[in-house]
């Protein structure tokens, strides 16, 4: 039973290294990677079980975390091409004054 | 060699073999591939699958780094230097693809020929397997009275060792910040912003990961901890806490913008911290020197019980691998994120 | 020992030589600087899986030696199923392990581990550096490519002579 | 009296190898969605399906397996941030994909196959 589900989990991850090699679009491989970290969380909590351990747990839960980060990361490149941008909610005092003038 | 041992073909091998065939195709597709943005992140997958492997090779403690490292810093700092640096690779030339493919081929036989030397796949008898693994694992308990035998060895009986690759991060550190500067001026000026970003919608949609990453950054912060104090019970420890921490504030940056974790976390504090661990993993060790004993020997620390003052060692050389570890990814991090960006539009 | 058997047992080494040999292609193969430390990772990656395979022991559990000593027996019985981990446990047992060979649990061997533990975090200190350099390379002569890199200092070395 | 407790138990296990299975169903369906869907925006709502679906049924499975101990505290936490993390990452990677101009395709899937770069970003 939990043998099986290991087994549909790491077909399920295979699937989705078949789409990160496809792409085609960057956001799809972004969106693969994401998925595929998902997946691997969900394995090593059931790996855990399957092989009697709960130290897979632990790095189920560091995962969880480590891969949100890392998706962060690529999709902020991506969005500013650059890592040194607030994403904070007030606008630039470049686009104050633009507004500004607008109205 | 021990010849009556064979593997037993159970779940655990299928499932190894599975996970090494993963890593095979994400190594020819590393091969294959020109995108660095795709290379980078199939880089992420590959240190996650064999993150896996180890797991089942019940190697917790390097599983744990592994996916600390891989998952997150590898990552950001790859993409770090990809945005100072090109997007894609030029193919190589046939000439040199050949050459380098008989290269490798006579390499990996040479290392084939090698491999009837070695001992079988999970042979409990095996010359690493047999003698001194199993000595530290029978020692370590009433020697320090540390379950988590990889925290004893690393931090007790190769103390040494651990304080030389302390320093060996230290020393990364302090090339980066020499390379790539101390995150101030750059030629004498300060960084100016390079890219407008004045689309103020973008920005404001950014509300759900604001929330979630507030929420994220001090439960990151709290396992971090979690796992440095727990490190003697668990898979878990200084250079894995220092990472998680590391990353709490990387994310921080990337959310909040670097300036904002700048003012929270400052360079020169970091700067103090890469040091000022290494300090105190030597200072450990000057303690025990001035107690009366050798350098790094913990048993002297309380002078009433050897196995408890061998706890007392550990937990503060740990703590000074938190900081060393902690300090320098982030020196790492803002050397990188203070170059400033000089790519053009028609680069990408 | 007959060829089946051996493949057996040796095919981690064998999947282990061809990852490493694909890191190796990586660098040595393209020129592009970031796509070389990328395969300098998959080479070193698989340096770590090389000496963790070697450390692995069937049956065993992760080297956290935390098991009541009561439960000794039965947990070499059924092969390390049995597992408890707390601290008192752990306590009690410093007292009544004096002869039990690692309390009749079979653990994998932890000194690999150890090595590895310390390579991985050396290994993204020195992975920053080697990045940190191809940043000022990139800045110093706009590539990242070898050739172009060399046919600029090629071209700068020229200059200088005439 | 030990009837009862053994049915319960006997129950729980039955519970946790449904609810594993079904998670690991959504999870395989997600995937599959995930390769064969025709264009970003769908592979996107696929891959809801594990997020969702997948690692709550997982997870409540392996807790009910684990009982009441510290693994399941521990489960419950990964089933949290799972729960946290993984939307935002994929709201996130929605924006970014939108932001960018990526359009999503329109009409049947027939019409769009013909012309395939008509779905392309920019």
């Amino acid at each position: 039973m939990i043998f099986a589900t290991t087994l549909m989990l790491m077909g399920a991850m295979t699937l989705m290294l078949a789409r990160l090699l496809r792409g085609p679009e960057l956001y799809d491989r972004v969106l693969a990677v994401n998925s595929f970290g998902t997946k691997t969380v969900l394995f090593l909590c059931v790996f855990s079980f399957l092989i009697g351990r709960p130290d897979g747990v632990d790095i189920a839960l560091l995962y969880a975390l480590m891969n949100f980060i890392g998706t962060i990361a690529i999709l902020k490149f991506f969005r500013y091409r650059a890592l040194d941008v607030a994403l904070s909610r007030m606008p630039s005092r470049n686009t104050r004054k633009k507004a500004g003038a607008k109205s | 060699m021990n010849a009556d041992f064979i593997t037993p073909l159970d779940a655990f091998t299928i499932i190894d073999l599975i996970l090494m065939l993963m890593l095979l195709i994400v190594g020819l597709a590393i091969v294959r591939l020109n995108d660095i943005f795709a290379i980078v992140m199939l880089a992420g997958v590959y240190s996650l699958v064999s993150a896996l492997w180890f797991v089942s090779l019940d190697a917790v403690d390097v599983a744990f780094t592994e996916a600390a490292v891989g998952a997150g810093i590898s990552t950001v700092l790859m993409l770090g230097a990809m945005l100072l640096s090109s997007r894609t690779a030029l193919p190589a030339k046939p000439v040199r693809k050949w050459a380098s493919f008989f290269i490798v081929l006579a390499t990996g036989a040479a290392l084939m020929y090698a491999v009837t030397d070695m001992p079988s796949f999970g042979d409990p008898l095996s010359a690493p397997n047999a003698y001194v693994g199993l000595e530290y694992l029978k020692r370590s308990l009433p020697d320090t009275e540390i379950p988590n035998v990889v925290s004893s060895v690393l931090a007790s009986y190769r103390g040494y060792d651990t304080l030389g690759e302390t320093s060996v991060i230290l020393t990364a550190g302090l090339g980066v910040m020499l390379i790539l500067g101390m995150g101030g001026k750059i030629n004498g000026q300060l960084k100016k912003k390079a890219i407008d970003y004045d689309n103020a919608d973008a920005q404001a949609h950014h509300t759900v990961l604001r929330v979630v990453s507030k929420m994220m950054i001090p439960l990151i912060v709290l396992y971090g901890f979690y796992v440095q104090f727990h490190g003697d019970f668990g898979p878990g420890g200084g250079f894995q806490a220092g990472v998680i921490i590391a990353s709490a504030v990387i994310l921080y940056a990337l959310i909040f913008g670097v300036d904002a974790a700048k003012a929270a976390v400052p360079p020169l504090v970091v700067r103090i911290g890469a040091a000022l661990g290494v300090l105190i993993y030597g200072g450990t060790g000057i303690a025990g020197l001035i107690l009366g004993s050798n350098y790094l020997d913990y048993n002297v620390l309380d002078p009433h019980s050897a196995p408890h003052g061998q706890e007392l060692g550990i937990m503060s050389i740990e703590i000074g691998v938190l900081i060393t570890v902690c300090s320098v990814m982030l020196v790492i991090f803002y050397g990188f994120t203070s170059r400033q960006p000089d790519i053009t539009d028609k680069d990408w | 020992m007959n060829g089946m058997q051996f493949l057996a047992g040796h095919f981690n080494y064998i999947v282990v030589i061809i990852l490493m040999m694909t890191g190796l292609y990586i660098v040595i193969s393209t020129g592009n600087m970031v796509k070389k430390l990328t395969g300098l990772g998959v080479f070193q990656t698989s340096v770590f899986q090389l000496y963790i395979t070697m450390g692995k022991v069937t049956g065993g559990r992760p080297p956290i030696v935390a098991h009541a000593p009561e439960g000794a027996e039965h947990a070499a019985a059924n092969g390390g199923e049995h597992g408890a981990s707390t601290a008192d446990t752990a306590v009690r047992m410093v007292h009544d392990m004096a002869d039990v060979p690692v309390n009749g649990v079979i653990y994998s061997n932890p000194i690999p581990h150890v090595l590895i533990l310390t390579g991985i975090v050396v290994g993204v200190a020195t992975l920053a550096v080697g990045l940190a350099l191809i940043v000022r390379i990139r800045e110093t002569y706009d590539s990242i490519e070898e050739e172009d890199v060399e046919e600029a200092e090629y071209k700068a070395r020229k200059a200088a002579n005439a | 009296m030990s009837t009862v407790l053994e049915i319960l138990h006997i129950a729980r296990f039955g519970l946790a190898g449904v609810f594993l299975l079904g998670g690991g169903f959504f999870v395989l369906a997600g995937a599959i969605g995930v390769l064969r869907l025709p264009d970003f925006y769908t592979r996107l709502h696929a891959a809801g399906v594990t997020d969702t679906m997948g690692s709550t049924l997982i997870l409540l499975g392996l807790m009910l397996i684990a009982g009441f101990t510290l693994l399941s505290v521990k489960l419950a936490l990964v089933g949290l941030f799972l729960f946290l993390t993984s939307p935002t990452a994929t709201h996130a990677v929605a924006n970014a994909a939108h932001k960018a101009k990526l359009k999503p395709l329109l009409g049947t899937y027939r019409q769009t196959r013909k012309g395939d770069n008509e779905g392309g970003s920019q």
